[in-house]
């Protein structure tokens, strides 16, 4: 059960961090489509990183450069040009596959293979706590990312509620023109938000490179990033919410998983289909009792 | 009506196309944006240390440098030529279907599975029945897709995502079962009946997926300028306020535009496993549903423009090839090319918005 | 099979005009050529990384090289075509999922040799596939690890179910590991690419008890060797690379010797001559076997595995040779769950 | 005693359309000053020139000694001028006190909001505003709304607040509550501009009434011994009850639309009927319910209660489609996402709401040739100016944008026509056109229900006109015994 747990925990920790990342740009009106594009982005910025100095800790600074990058991109096309968000979305993903994958082999000096063997971030116990049975495993003896994870949701909330710049973003997502007639810039706070929603989503990508496998491989994101995206859907854009969720489709894996072991009579191919249609179910209960911010999805004036 | 008015209304019919390609310098915005596309590509071809020209004179040469390679481009261009053309029809109607992928891989499923349960009948039954159960295979999944949405109010990237990843797996599952050919060495069907392969086109390696889609495309557009189903859903895409305002049934128009787009992803499915493959194969599809977007966005979601967007991306991921053959260019430059190209015309035609 | 050759040259004016205008110089015709198609990149440290350096290996045999990776599916004829067409003696496509396309494009070039790595099936006069035997392979590692096992639980992680050369190792690995007193589970990840997701497959094999873990992916295999490292059982990877992520977890890697298996049929197609069949390397083909258990370079086994066992696995080998001893899998040893 | 705001000679254009004409406007503290006027007499205009929203084209503004030129509305707001918009810039989805603290730099980056909670209680008591800082906006009624942006104004010291059209969406009870707050404001020493169009509300707060109609002052003066009657004299004009257009007296016939007990949110319950031959006028402050009453008519609202009929055939719960085919043609005030398709052409737009039907289309297709043929009667009909059908609509005038929607619910020789703001935004010349164009339809017999905030307009053409307030009709008189005293009073919202 421990051990299940734990396993939920790894699984969530990417999408977690991911999520916390959309958080900010949802919730400032632009939607995170662009989720699987900032985390692939950072696990690479991370990758090499850490790959060029080896230290992980370089690449764990350079992670969310990576997904800020395309943040950036994001800001611009959506908010800049007012494009719709979701292809926005769409194309930075596919952008970030294409760019991961040939930097990587320029990199690599004319289309060599890279062996990456990365240094990994190990766990870190916190003495006394860790040593408490089941939760002292389970919680405090993680290692950093995940940690920063729980630490960013708290941050994170924190930060949308306790902070002038949490509530104008909050505003911002709900109601620009409230914002824009108290002073504030809704263009300039919903560019800053993506932006910085890539760069925590890609240290959620940085989970992958630097915490778990130690390597960067083409497209190594997987759709974890859409997977994100639900998760803050049905967290309802709260940080904690959106934990938890990830949280849900973490055991949701972890049971895929362990289903497969019970020898059920059906392939593994159906077995897989778990962790998605869980997700589906969970949107459709949701139906529309899920409140999207007030004002996502819509340009802002172009005055403005 | 007076006796001139079907000559002035031809003309101005003709004004009418032109100007709405033209409307906004479309057109032209396009273009500076695939230019720009290109350059970027060109940078980052030099940064990897070879010569940009080069490059494209081999995406050129490989694209359209002989007979058969003009042929292997078109038959690339088929399935996005369908698909985006679906994927046009519901951005219309200001209805997000990302789901395109997932409808050809089911599309693809339901065409093999028509065309191996007709072993024996004649290609002229065969073939059409397999591409009509194709196209009712897409359907029912963007159906689903648009009865999760409509029924429980879900965001339909969302959900036809999600039904993208059960879509693949469900593909799998029937390759590994029932549509399985035993003691192969892969995920794949048995060899379609020869009498359900698509012919080929005299003189050109070019199967006769293209010439379907192209029709396609063109009845699209026809339904979407002709018909009045066409007409309120290019009035929803606009505004939905008006959409209600002339009686139009928002779920209505809803389920037309996912179903028609389904069919087309799965015609173009069950072309690829026909005409392509000739059986039905693990992956077949992958990739195919962003591609579908990129093709529908540069078409600027007119079915008759997607004609040279899927043209436009056909050639260039076939001449891809050559040019990692030839220079050894990594392919995902191509990717980058897709992705880019697709920021840039976003930007190039929201900013008049 | 159904392109017409002659159609190539009876198209329209316009065409061969057009394309006259593109055609690159003939290639020299003395030359000789080798080309891969990859289904995934050449960076995923695994399986197509495996698939490059076959590529580079036939370099001593003569063979200039070219490649092209993360080639789509519906790609694959025309990639295939684009090399025939450029002269390349052989052709080969690193999967069997190849053989399907190879089957289409080969009667177009009755000259090239088209092979597919880790096929099944030769399907044209000129198509053949090669692979090493899996179920050999699988069984010796099945009895490894059983032996190895404290717990007398092992694993094994896999992708695609019901893929042949899977079934074999999947269901040898099952069949001797059983035969060896152990409990044996197996899970199949949707992806053989994602480590991460493999990573957490493994974890929870290791949860349930099992304390060898084996399998057979691509890039995903690292995170195979990630698990065991971290907690601390064994591990069997895939090329001696991941003995260097994990000393003192990893057990023995199945080092595929494709060089060798191909080097033969290279220099034969060389003098001309054409195969379309399936050739099987495994210890019944000595002195080429396709593969080798390698801990690393001078070494078969991780230190830690006793002499008896690695006794046991030799003789193995012998009874394979001799043909004494046959494993022969079927879907259901092949199962997933335990 | 010296002045809080001093504007002088402010004009400004909208190309030929002189919005405000040299206004000259000034406020003590301490002072409560009415701006009266109609809509679009240019009240919005002066203020968004005050709030730094648009420059000037001529004129000087000095507030508290200082001059304000160039500012923008950060800069109108740090000098002390608050302005209250008639719709609320709060975000529904947060509490008070997060709206308070929003873009507030004394809340802090790191937000005080025991503080804040705490200094909003107390100007709340101080000013007897009742607000609960942790109540969530959108759970509070208008008023309270309301008063949130009166405590943000206060709260950041605001000297001078522009209240405009404050009353509009209050209950009675609220507007009581409103002016004792701001009687409050006025003992503390601050500067308050009224916009309204209520001359009863006017006269019981105002210190003095600036009155202004299309873009200039004509009246100015002490509410001391000022009358309603005065007041609407000054805001209407003299000459309101002469219609333009000659009107024969109708001769109704039987009832072709009614409207009984008829029940909906927004809406009190309503009972009415429009005979053959008539125009009905609904004159009204916006806001009161028109927009309900419309589109629960057009059938883009559920019905609460009650009975609609056309013909005597019940559309009660009718779709849109179904009302089109009774003959009920609908000209919606939204023009710009309603009742057009600005991205596509002149025809289409002709065609929007008849596309399955001759010459339009037949069956499931379009008839592009006919509907292009008859696009272009219906251009020359109208007098619609565009180079020709394909032409896009959005690319037009606003008057050539509402003839398009005149010509389609026209042509349509409906039964019953619902027009609402049928002229807003044109010129004279077009609301003429507009104007004789329903003459004629009436002639022919159609029922017609003419809703607008114009009231001149309103008393062009009805033949009974009504006046809503509040979701209901305050009093409705035929056309020839009109008192625009009266009208005032109704519009003010006092029942008759």
């Amino acid at each position: 059960m421990i051990e299940f747990l734990a396993a939920a925990i790894r699984i969530a920790t990417p999408l977690a961090l991911a999520a916390l990342g959309g958080i900010l740009s949802e919730r400032a009106g632009v939607f995170a489509v662009g989720l699987e594009g900032m985390m692939l982005a950072g696990a690479f910025a991370a990758a090499i990183g850490a790959w060029a100095t080896s230290e992980p800790i370089a690449g764990l600074l350079l992670a969310p450069l990576g997904g800020g990058v395309i943040g950036l991109a994001v800001a611009i096309v959506a908010v800049r040009f007012r494009a719709d968000n979701m292809v926005t979305g769409l194309a930075v993903n596919v952008l970030a596959l294409g760019l991961t994958s040939y930097l990587m082999r320029i990199l690599a000096s004319g289309g060599r293979p890279v062996s990456m063997r990365l240094p990994l971030l190990t766990a870190l116990p916190i003495p006394a706590l860790s040593d408490l049975p089941v939760i002292g495993p389970l919680l405090f003896a993680q290692p950093p990312l995940t940690y920063l994870t729980a630490l960013g949701c708290l941050l994170m909330t924190l930060f949308l509620n306790r902070t002038q710049a949490g509530l104008t973003l909050r505003a911002t997502g709900e109601n620009p023109e409230a914002v824009f007639a108290s002073g504030g810039h809704p263009a300039r706070v919903r560019m800053l938000a993506v932006i910085a929603c890539g760069a925590v989503a890609g240290l959620g990508g940085a989970v992958l490179t630097l915490q778990q496998v130690g390597t960067f491989t083409d497209g190594m994101t997987g759709g974890r990033g859409y997977m994100a995206l639900a998760a803050l859907i049905v967290g309802r854009w709260t940080p904690w919410g959106a934990a938890a969720a990830c949280l849900v489709f973490g055991a949701a894996e972890a049971f895929e998983l362990r289903l497969q072991s019970f020898g059920v009579p059906v392939s593994s191919y159906v077995v897989q289909m778990a962790p998605y249609l869980i997700a589906l179910t969970v949107l459709a209960g949701l139906g529309q009792s899920s409140k999207l911010p007030a004002a996502i999805g819509q340009p802002l004036p172009s005055t403005r | 009506m007076s006796d001139a008015a079907p000559a002035a209304d031809q003309t101005a019919r003709l004004q009418t196309r032109r100007l709405r390609l033209r409307r906004d310098g479309l057109g032209s915005r396009i273009g500076v944006a695939l230019l720009l596309s290109l350059l970027c590509a060109a940078a980052l071809i030099a940064l990897a240390g070879h010569n940009p020209l080069e490059a494209f004179l081999a995406i050129v040469q490989g694209a359209v440098g002989s007979q058969h390679q003009i042929g292997a481009s078109l038959n690339r261009t088929t399935p996005y030529l369908l698909s985006g053309a679906g994927v046009a029809l519901c951005f219309r109607a200001g209805i997000i279907n990302i789901g395109a992928e997932g409808q050809i891989a089911v599309g693809g499923a339901g065409a093999a599975a028509a065309a191996l349960a007709l072993a024996g009948a004649p290609s002229l039954v065969a073939i059409p029945l397999a591409l009509v159960g194709g196209a009712l295979a897409g359907s029912l999944w963007a159906g689903l897709a648009a009865a999760i949405h409509l029924g429980r109010g879900v965001h339909e990237v969302l959900v036809t995502l999600l039904l993208n990843f059960i879509a693949l797996l469900l593909v799998q599952q029937l390759l590994a079962g029932p549509l399985g050919q035993p003691g192969a060495g892969f995920l794949q069907s048995s060899l379609m009946p020869r009498s359900a392969w698509l012919s080929h086109l005299a003189g050109f390696d070019v199967h006769a997926g293209i010439l379907i889609a192209v029709v396609a495309a063109a009845a699209l557009s026809f339904v979407l300028w002709w018909t009045r189903f066409g007409f309120a859903l290019r009035v929803s895409g606009s505004s939905r306020l008006a959409a209600a305002y002339a009686g139009f049934s928002l779920a209505r128009l809803t389920w037309g535009a996912m179903l028609t787009a389904g069919a087309l992803a799965g015609l173009a499915g069950g072309i690829e496993v026909l005409g392509m493959h000739r059986r039905l194969i693990e992956g077949f599809s992958l990739g195919f549903g962003f591609k579908a977007v990129t093709v529908a966005l540069l078409g600027a979601m007119e079915p008759l423009a997607v004609v040279p967007a899927a043209l436009f991306v056909g050639l260039l991921e076939s001449g891809s090839l050559a040019m990692q053959r030839q220079i050894g260019v990594p392919t995902a430059l191509i990717t980058v090319i897709e992705g880019l190209t697709m920021l840039f015309v976003l930007a190039a035609t929201a900013a008049r918005r | 099979m159904t392109l017409k050759v002659s159609h190539r040259w009876g198209g329209s004016l316009a065409a061969s005009l057009f394309a006259s205008l593109f055609q690159a110089a003939p290639p020299a015709a003395a030359e000789e050529k080798a080309a891969m198609l990859l289904p995934g990149s050449i960076n995923d440290q695994s399986w197509n990384a495996l698939g490059y350096s076959i590529l580079l290996a036939l370099k001593p045999h003569g063979f200039t090289t070219a490649y092209t990776e993360n080639v789509a599916d519906s790609d694959e004829a025309e990639a295939l075509r684009g090399y025939a067409t450029q002269g390349y003696n052989i052709v080969m496509g690193h999967s069997g999922r190849f053989v399907s396309a190879m089957e289409q494009v080969a009667p177009d070039f009755p000259k090239t040799q088209f092979i597919a790595v880790s096929g099944n099936e030769g399907a044209a006069p000129n198509v053949m596939s090669i692979d090493w035997n899996n179920a050999q392979f699988g069984c010796q590692l099945g009895v490894l690890a059983a032996r190895m096992s404290k717990s007398k639980m092992v694993a094994g992680v896999y992708g695609l179910e019901g893929v042949p050369n899977i079934t074999a190792q999947a269901g040898g690995f099952r069949i001797c590991a059983t035969k060896a007193g152990a409990k044996v589970s197996i899970l199949y990840v949707k992806d053989m690419e994602d480590s991460a997701a493999a990573k957490e497959a493994a974890l929870s094999l290791i949860a349930q008890g099992a304390d060898v873990i084996t399998g057979k992916l691509n890039a995903a295999e690292a995170g195979l060797v990630q698990a065991a490292k971290e907690k601390h059982v064994y591990v069997t990877g895939r090329g001696v690379d991941q003995t260097k992520m994990a000393p003192d977890a990893v057990l023995t890697n199945i080092v595929e010797d494709w060089p060798a298996m191909f080097g033969k049929t290279a220099d034969e197609v060389k003098a001309g001559k054409l195969f379309g069949n399936f050739v099987q390397y495994g210890y019944d083909t000595a002195p080429v076997t396709g593969g080798s258990l390698v801990y690393d370079a001078d070494k078969p086994f991780n230190p830690v595995v006793p002499a008896a066992v690695v006794k046991e696995l030799d003789d193995m080998a012998g009874q394979f040779k001799a043909g004494t001893l046959k494993v022969e899998p079927t879907r259901e040893d092949a199962r997933g769950g335990s | 005693m010296s002045m809080m705001l001093d504007m002088r000679g402010i004009v400004r254009r909208f190309g030929h359309v002189v919005a405000n004409d040299a206004i000259d406007l000034d406020v003590a503290a301490g002072e409560i000053v009415g701006l009266l006027g109609e809509n679009g007499s240019g009240k919005s205009t002066l203020m968004k020139v005050l709030f730094g929203m648009l420059p000037p084209d001529a004129g000087t503004i000095s507030f508290r000694g200082q001059p304000l030129t160039g500012h923008t509305p950060a800069a109108a707001m740090a000098a002390g001028i608050a302005m209250i918009h008639q719709h609320f810039m709060l975000v529904d989805a947060m509490t008070v006190a997060e709206n308070v603290m929003l873009g507030w730099r004394d809340a802090g980056r790191l937000l005080r909001r025991k503080e804040m909670a705490d200094r909003i209680r107390d100007v709340s008591r101080r000013f007897g505003l009742d607000l609960d800082p942790d109540a969530r906006v959108a759970a509070l009624s208008l008023g309270r709304r309301q008063r949130v942006e009166i405590l943000k104004a206060i709260l950041r010291n605001a000297e001078l607040l522009v209240l405009d059209e404050p009353t509009s969406n209050l209950a009675s009870a609220e507007v009581a509550e409103l002016l004792t707050v701001l009687r409050r404001l006025r003992q503390e020493g601050k500067g308050i501009i009224f916009i309204s169009h209520k001359l009863p509300e006017v006269l019981e707060i105002c210190d003095k009434v600036v009155v202004l109609r299309a873009g200039r002052v004509t009246g100015r003066t002490s509410v001391a011994g000022a009358s309603q009657g005065m007041l609407a004299e000054m805001m209407i004009g003299r000459d309101v009850t002469a219609p333009r257009p000659p009107m024969v007296a109708s001769s109704p016939g039987p009832a072709r639309l009614s409207v009984k007990d008829f029940l909906a949110p927004g809406l009190a319950r309503l009972s009415f009927e429009i005979r053959r031959g008539e125009i009905f006028g609904v004159a009204g402050v916006d806001g009161n319910g028109q927009i309900e009453l419309v589109e629960a008519l057009a059938g883009l609202r559920p019905a609460g209660s009650g009975a609609i009929t056309i013909d005597g055939h019940d559309v009660t719960r009718a779709s849109v489609a179904a009302r089109l085919t009774r003959g009920l043609a609908y000209m919606p005030a939204d023009r710009g996402t309603t009742a057009l398709v600005k991205t596509m052409s002149v025809a289409e737009n002709l065609m929007l709401r008849d596309s399955g039907r001759p010459p339009y289309g037949h069956g499931l297709l379009l008839t592009r040739g006919p509907a292009n043929a008859k696009a272009r009667a219906l251009m020359a009909d109208y007098d619609i100016r565009a180079r020709d059908p394909s032409f896009i609509a959005g690319r037009l005038s606003g008057g050539n944008q509402q003839k398009i929607v005149v010509a389609r619910e026209l042509d349509r020789r409906p039964a019953v026509l619902i027009a609402h703001q049928a002229a807003w935004g044109l010129d004279p010349g077009a609301t003429h056109f507009v104007l004789d164009r329903m003459l004629a339809l009436r002639e022919a017999g159609a029922a017609i229900l003419y809703v607008s905030s114009e009231l001149e307009e309103v008393l062009a053409i009805s033949d009974r006109i009504a006046v809503m307030a509040r979701g209901g009709f305050a009093g409705i008189v035929p056309r020839g015994e009109v008192d625009p005293r009266q009208l005032g009073i109704w519009m003010a919202g006092r029942a008759a």
